[in-house]
């Protein structure tokens, strides 16, 4: 390695260690040093925005900008002629397997499975391992794939599915699991649209389960972190009144930890509404497995010239669908705020 | 008084700060710069930047190579925010063709000494270079590959007498001998990620190619011929008859075929015994032979012979790809660099490096590292027909329809009247934009 | 406390009783579980550690477990080719200049507005909240061209940045603090949101500004959830490949160690086993800010705070 | 100079949301003035609103002369004691008291001067290095009036400080906080919903209701004097004897018993008062007398309660422990006729 990039990066080293955290310092000590410069009845009004403005103004140019600009194309042909509902009419007509359905289907199989399992396991995982002394490491062993780049994950799960003809020697795990221990034929898991339990394809919920090895450990770790903010006495006091683990799960671990529980599942439904690295990479969307960001990319970026009058179609869907998530969410935020 | 001395401290940090980086600022060297986007990477990278060093050592304009298989999604944007690079290498025409539509790319003809690539050069290439038939070139390609090459183990051929076939005819005899044998003939592998199913594309479109001759494919690509009509289909049932009855001739069936990577797809040749005996792909699969086993050497442990002519009228027919340079910025240094690339000379260095082919023919042959790449030049050279990828010159709604379509059919031949119709439906409305 | 815990129940129950049995079961299953599922889970990533210590002949024509079984073949041809490859230092001097800044600017920022969303009082406060919420569900790759646009308009490309002397990163940092700030914000204005109310009026009364507030309580009791919202946006910034491709490009003076990496692999897929010796490789960084960051996750930290 | 003014003060949350209603106290300096009333009755809210943690929506706050509407909470020279204590729970007890102290600057050998002083008179020495989770209830409790005494303020509010604790270190504490007043001879303003607590510790007392102020004075004086109804049912333990009655004259009429009131009140109904301690087993010409049934016997040592019915009523009684009754028996009891209370009953006001 050549470290005399060290010395070349001089100005950059030097503004990223000194520069940006005493931009951020000077910023708030600045602020509130304006805002006591105030008088008395105008600081309550004023100081809410200068603690928020940074962040309002990042997020609005990276996010609000081109979402709105994003809705007003939506109405709009690629040469920017209004054409009203053209584009959705595109993406919502032909139900369905026309338009965007399959993608609208396969993402409500996202927001359904990859939420659950990812939820379910975080808590379980954070639940168990909370009374076990070697904690740390069992944590840090599911948190790894975390650390693992979702390039790289990709490869793994295609390791985990390879297929050989019936017979050959198997060179993918589950392959290998299914035919020495449950001697049954191989499947081609990234391409068998076979359904699970007569609903969920077999390739999606492989796809699924690929995703959701990937981000178990974030679900884990705030869970956990949760779970590690209920008082221990607390948790005492019911094993000494008699209560099972389990009916001490459910009737005081669960709802103490039910705010973070919304904030996780809230995260992952939006991460399943926008699940894409993992769909694009495996199979782009062939077999049925195609999603909306996945299908709103192609037409953006693999479709030359690009169809920005009918990804943006697509991509205002997906934003609509969030839109019963916030409304439980303002409905909890309220609750918060009239408890306290 | 505690946070005005921090106050204090801050200032003479951020006045630190900018001191630093206002004397840190680089300079770039006198002779300027071209930023180059392509989506070579690996050993490719490696043998890109051994071609560009002559260039670099004596000129003294400086490379800044940007190496990206997003380059669909980076190119778009980039262009589209008004930043491209000065010079862009892509794989197929397709994205380039598009900027070069919408006037993003500077023709090149004033750039490029136009005599000598018209005489070192084969007009197919020029033809391509021109995709908005004004005269105007927009794109040059450096390096290219052949594709129709039947890979198969010469040890595998020779174990069991098997000859390498002259004739259709002769290959579907061959394909039946190897079949009564009691192996699947074919390795076929149709999976590749987000294009998944274009292995079996080329299949088609060689088939096409030689089977009905060059101006069908050319109104096929341009969709003046529809995927119903009796020559297409007649392509893909001739496909069908490689592929066999439930895909039988081929290792796995259709189950192995959409399920291997396309770079895995000639290893069963290799196995011990043998899995199969044949695989169609392009020249450039070579490399992929050579990272599985290092030691194997070309023309021993593997070798190839070009698909055999269908239609003796069209033989000597030849689907091709290659490399497509355009110009974004008409930069004094871009300028420069694409003129070095079209010279024979910066082309055989990649050549001597093996893994691709020039389409300059002052490119001597004894510049390939081996037999092997030396007969594909040969070939090349030699085509009589030779065509561009079809599916790279089709609009991008019909160019993924298409791999999609051979998934389908891979996985079921009996549907293909009805996939061939919803090409057809796909083709009525992706022409039009 | 696990241990407190287990000991009074033992002494609950007399030594070989049925009740005593039990216990010693359910403690032994709760092992079992334990090291059941995380064996489970780990299975790809050791099959992915086992495949990068073979040789690619291997890789294709076999299953990973085949390797742990004599003939050993094992060997760090991956990793030997992958460290000799050009531009790892200076790929991972850049992720670490990306990582740093992406990381602080974007929680530093969402930790002032989260204080604000969650204790302080303003006008269509909580539509703000929700809106950014409904942000975090924006598809990047439907920013990229609108904000480079911009950017190249402001002069804000990593060329024109070096040439006025500035970090060419400053793109990279703003756009990820862009992406990472709705998540940044939830996570946090729903933690700050859960601390005692007391804790803010008593410090009022007691004359603390909100300076001091929120750096002498808000954020030290907040650790756990500064601590994981570090880890999370580290890991998306040091894991990030297309957004850095974006905004600063992948030419080696400024590419982050992820672009190294992939372009290892030919663009036809050669050497593919390379990556799963970088994938290895990449991880330790991340893994080690996750270790040394997990001892902030400590139990009650609002203890004896509020409760009697 | 610390006294306490609520003037007309009044705390609205919306158009018809008013929590504190007219609100008119005015506390003495050095008083230990307690603020009573069942939760939710704005009590708390009165106290915050002194404490500049809530905005007074109508009439003034004063403390000594300064008007203290707009001064910042920091600023009004108060401390005060939470419910939950409001510890730091990252900070040391040291810390935890000191922090205040460092708010306002003050040199660091001072500071340590005044936590060393604070936790001497609180018994916290040997604690000061400990973290508050490390403590019992008791010892945060005390943490969080050092914290108020380090700054020797002008006034100290203390909302319900003792609802977390035990009965017995309630009992106990109820003596410390007594003897602390008397000791920094500060205005205390003790919020408490226990009428306990009340009685036993402060100098006067005020007793809210649905955010009015129902009667304010010394605790006898609420006893024997009970405002209204409502004061009267909520001071004292066992609670008052409340039955209706039709009165005419100077006689009262329940469906039980007949009682000369004391003076003479229009006839009409209304609802007598009467205290278990006035209906005793001695009769004299001080008193009426009635019947009781006995339903529950409560012998508690020292006392004797009595629960019955006379005629369609509950009465309490509280007579000689050594008084033999039984469940079902029927006993004649005497009642003082001193000690009577009567309500008016639409307004609840009292009349005698």
């Amino acid at each position: 390695m050549d470290w005399s990039v060290l010395l070349t990066d001089l100005p950059t080293l030097v503004a990223v260690v000194i520069g940006v955290p005493a931009v951020l310092a000077a910023y708030i000590v600045g602020g509130e040093y304006l805002v006591r410069r105030l008088p008395d009845k105008n600081r309550p009004a004023v100081r809410p925005w200068i603690w928020v403005a940074p962040a309002l103004l990042l997020v609005a140019g990276f996010l609000v900008l081109p979402a709105a600009g994003t809705i007003v194309q939506s109405f709009q042909d690629n040469r920017g002629n209004f054409v009203a509902f053209t584009n959705f009419g595109n993406q919502l007509g032909g139900f369905p397997t026309g338009g965007a359905w399959i993608a609208i289907r396969d993402n409500l199989f996202w927001l359904i499975f990859y939420t659950l399992f990812v939820l379910a396991f975080g808590l379980l995982l954070a639940v168990l391992f909370d009374r076990v002394p070697y904690e740390k490491i069992v944590k840090s062993l599911i948190f790894l794939p975390m650390a693992i780049s979702s390039v790289a994950t990709v490869i793994i799960w295609k390791f985990m599915y390879a297929y050989q003809p019936p017979g050959q020697p198997q060179t993918g795990t589950l392959n290998f699991l299914l035919s020495t221990v449950f001697h049954q034929d191989p499947r081609t898991w990234i391409q068998d649209t076979t359904p699970i339990l007569g609903l969920l394809p077999l390739n999606n919920l492989a796809i699924i389960a690929a995703a959701v090895w990937g981000i178990v450990g974030f679900s884990m770790v705030i869970l956990s972190a949760a779970l590690k903010g209920i008082p221990g006495d607390l948790l005492e006091a019911a094993r000494v009144d008699g209560a099972g683990e389990i009916t001490i799960f459910r009737r005081v671990i669960f709802p103490l930890m039910m705010p973070t529980v919304v904030v996780v599942g809230t995260t992952l439904v939006i991460f399943a509404l926008k699940a894409f690295d993992t769909v694009y990479a495996m199979t782009n969307g062939n077999y049925d497995t195609d999603v909306l960001a996945n299908r709103m990319y192609k037409l953006l970026y693999q479709h030359f010239p690009s169809d920005y009058a009918n990804a943006s179609a697509v991509a205002v869907i997906l934003l609509a669908t969030v839109i019963p998530v916030l409304i439980f969410n303002l409905r909890q935020f309220r609750a918060v705020e009239a408890r306290r | 008084m505690r946070s005005s001395s921090l106050i204090r401290a801050l200032v003479v940090t951020m006045a630190a700060v900018f001191a630093t980086v206002a004397c840190g600022g680089g300079g770039t060297a006198n002779a300027g710069s071209v930023k180059v986007m392509a989506t070579w990477t690996g050993v490719e990278q490696a043998s890109f930047m051994a071609v560009m060093k002559p260039f670099t050592d004596s000129t003294g304009i400086t490379l800044q190579y940007e190496a990206s298989r997003d380059q669909d999604a980076l190119l778009t944007t980039r262009v589209a925010a008004g930043n491209p690079p000065d010079l862009a290498a892509a794989p197929s025409p397709t994205l380039l063709t598009n900027f070069a539509k919408t006037g993003k790319v500077k023709a090149l003809n004033n750039v490029v000494d136009m005599t000598a690539l018209q005489s070192e050069v084969s007009k197919t290439w020029i033809d391509l270079g021109e995709p908005t038939g004004d005269g105007k070139l927009y794109q040059v390609f450096s390096w290219v590959a052949l594709k129709g090459l039947i890979w198969y183990d010469p040890k595998n051929f020779q174990a069991k007498g098997y000859n390498v076939p002259n004739s259709w005819d002769s290959l579907l005899q061959l394909q039946q001998t190897i079949k009564s044998g009691g192996t699947t003939p074919w390795c076929i592998a149709l999976e590749s990620g987000a294009a998944s199913g274009w292995p079996g594309s080329d299949w088609v479109k060689e088939i096409v190619l030689s089977q009905s001759g060059p101006s069908v494919y050319d109104n096929w690509w341009q969709g003046k011929q529809k995927w119903t009509s009796p020559e297409i289909k007649l392509a893909w049932q001739t496909w069908g008859q490689i592929l066999g009855a439930n895909d039988a001739n081929v290792y796995g069936g259709s189950k192995t075929m959409v399920s291997t990577n396309f770079a895995d797809g000639g290893t069963p040749l290799f196995q011990n015994p043998p899995k199969c005996y044949m695989h169609n792909q392009a020249s450039f699969i070579t490399a992929n032979f050579q990272s599985a086993d290092p030691q194997a050497v070309a023309g021993t442990d593997y070798n190839f012979f070009p698909l055999p002519d269908i239609t003796s009228q069209f033989a000597g027919a030849h689907v091709v790809s290659g490399d497509a340079w355009s110009m974004f910025n008409d930069t004094p240094q871009a300028e420069k660099m694409i003129k070095y690339l079209t010279t024979a000379d910066a082309q055989a260095i990649w050549v001597k490096r093996g893994g691709k082919i020039s389409p300059d023919n002052k490119v001597p042959l004894e510049d390939y590292p081996d037999a092997l790449s030396k007969s594909t030049a040969q070939i090349l050279v030699q085509t009589k027909i030779g065509k561009y990828d079809a599916g790279d010159l089709m609009p991008t709604d019909m160019k993924n329809a298409y791999w999609g379509a051979v998934l389908k059919f891979a996985q079921n031949q009996g549907q293909l009247n009805s996939i061939l119709a919803s090409l057809d439906a796909v083709q009525a409305k992706a022409y039009t934009s | 406390m696990s241990v407190a815990t287990a000991t009074r129940q033992e002494s609950l129950a007399v030594p070989f009783s049925p009740r005593w049995l039990a216990e010693r079961l359910s403690g032994a299953v709760l092992h079992v579980v334990v090291i059941g599922l995380t064996v489970a889970w780990m299975v790809p990533a050791i099959g992915l550690l086992i495949t990068s210590l073979r040789l690619p002949s291997d890789i294709a024509n076999s299953g990973w477990w085949t390797a742990l079984s004599p003939p050993f073949k094992f060997t760090v041809d991956n990793y030997s080719q992958m460290l000799q490859a050009s531009n790892l230092g200076q790929g991972f001097f850049n992720s670490f200049m990306i990582s740093i800044p992406a990381v602080i600017i974007p929680v530093t920022i969402a930790a002032f507005a989260a204080y604000a969303f969650s204790w302080m009082k303003f006008p269509g406060r909580d539509w703000i909240f929700l809106a950014l919420v409904g942000l975090l569900a924006v598809p990047l790759q439907l920013t990229f061209i609108p904000v480079t646009t911009v950017f190249v308009k402001l002069g804000f490309t990593p060329d024109h940045l070096t040439a006025i002397g500035l970090p060419p990163f400053i793109p990279l940092w703003l756009a990820h603090a862009g992406y990472g700030l709705p998540f940044s914000i939830y996570l946090l204005a729903n933690f700050f949101r859960a601390l005692p109310s007391d804790l803010f009026e008593s410090a009022e009364i007691d004359g603390a500004g909100m300076l001091t507030v929120f750096f002498r309580i808000v954020v030290p009791l907040s650790v756990p959830a500064i601590a994981s919202l570090v880890i999370f946006q580290f890991l998306w910034v040091w894991n990030d490949l297309l957004v850095a491709l974006i905004y600063v490009g992948g030419t080696p003076n400024v590419a982050p160690v992820t672009v190294s990496l992939v372009n290892l692999v030919g663009s036809y897929g050669q050497n593919y086993q390379l990556l799963t010796a970088a994938a290895f490789f990449s991880m330790i960084v991340p893994l080690v800010v996750f270790l040394s960051l997990q001892r902030y996750f400590v139990r009650g930290i609002l203890a004896g705070s509020v409760k009697g | 100079m610390a006294s306490v003014t609520y003037d007309h003060v009044v705390k609205r949350y919306t158009a018809d949301v008013t929590v504190v209603k007219d609100f008119n106290v005015e506390i003495k300096d050095k008083e230990f003035m307690v603020l009573v009333g069942p939760s939710g009755c704005g009590k708390s809210t009165a106290l915050r609103m002194l404490a500049g943690l809530e905005a007074i929506t109508e009439g003034q706050i004063r403390i000594g002369d300064r008007v203290v509407n707009n001064v910042a909470a920091k600023d009004r020279d108060i401390a005060m004691v939470f419910q939950s204590y409001a510890l730091y729970p990252h900070m040391s007890v040291y810390d935890n008291m000191a922090f205040p102290l460092q708010m306002q600057r003050m040199p660091k050998s001072d500071i340590d001067k005044r936590v060393k002083n604070a936790s001497r008179i609180l018994g916290l020495d040997n604690f000061l290095k400990r973290k508050p989770r490390a403590l019992s209830g008791g010892q945060r409790q005390r943490v969080a009036l050092g914290r108020a005494i380090v700054r020797s303020p002008k006034v100290f509010l203390l909302d319900e400080p003792l609802s977390n604790l035990d009965a017995k270190l309630r009992g106990q504490t109820r003596i410390e906080l007594q003897k602390l007043h008397r000791d920094l001879e500060t205005t205390f303003i003790y919020v408490t919903h226990d009428q306990v607590e009340a009685m036993t510790m402060g100098d006067r007392i005020a007793i809210m209701n649905a955010g009015i102020l129902q009667q304010v004075g010394t605790p006898g004086d609420i006893y024997d004097h009970p405002a209204n109804l409502f004061v009267a049912g909520f001071i004292g333990s066992p609670t008052m004897n409340f039955v209706p009655v039709t009165t005419s004259d100077s006689t009262a009429k329940a469906s039980g018993f007949e009682v000369k009131l004391p003076k003479s009140v229009p006839a009409g109904k209304g609802t007598l008062g009467f205290r278990p301690e006035s209906v005793t087993d001695r009769i004299s010409d001080q008193t009426g007398t009635l019947d009781m049934k006995v339903d529950v016997v409560e012998r508690l040592g020292s006392d004797q309660f009595l629960y019955g019915q006379v005629g369609s009523d509950s009465v309490t009684a509280r007579v000689d422990p050594k008084m033999k009754v039984e469940p079902g028996d029927t006993v004649h009891l005497g009642l003082d006729t001193r000690t009577l209370h009567l309500f008016d009953s639409q307004t609840e006001q009292a009349l005698i």
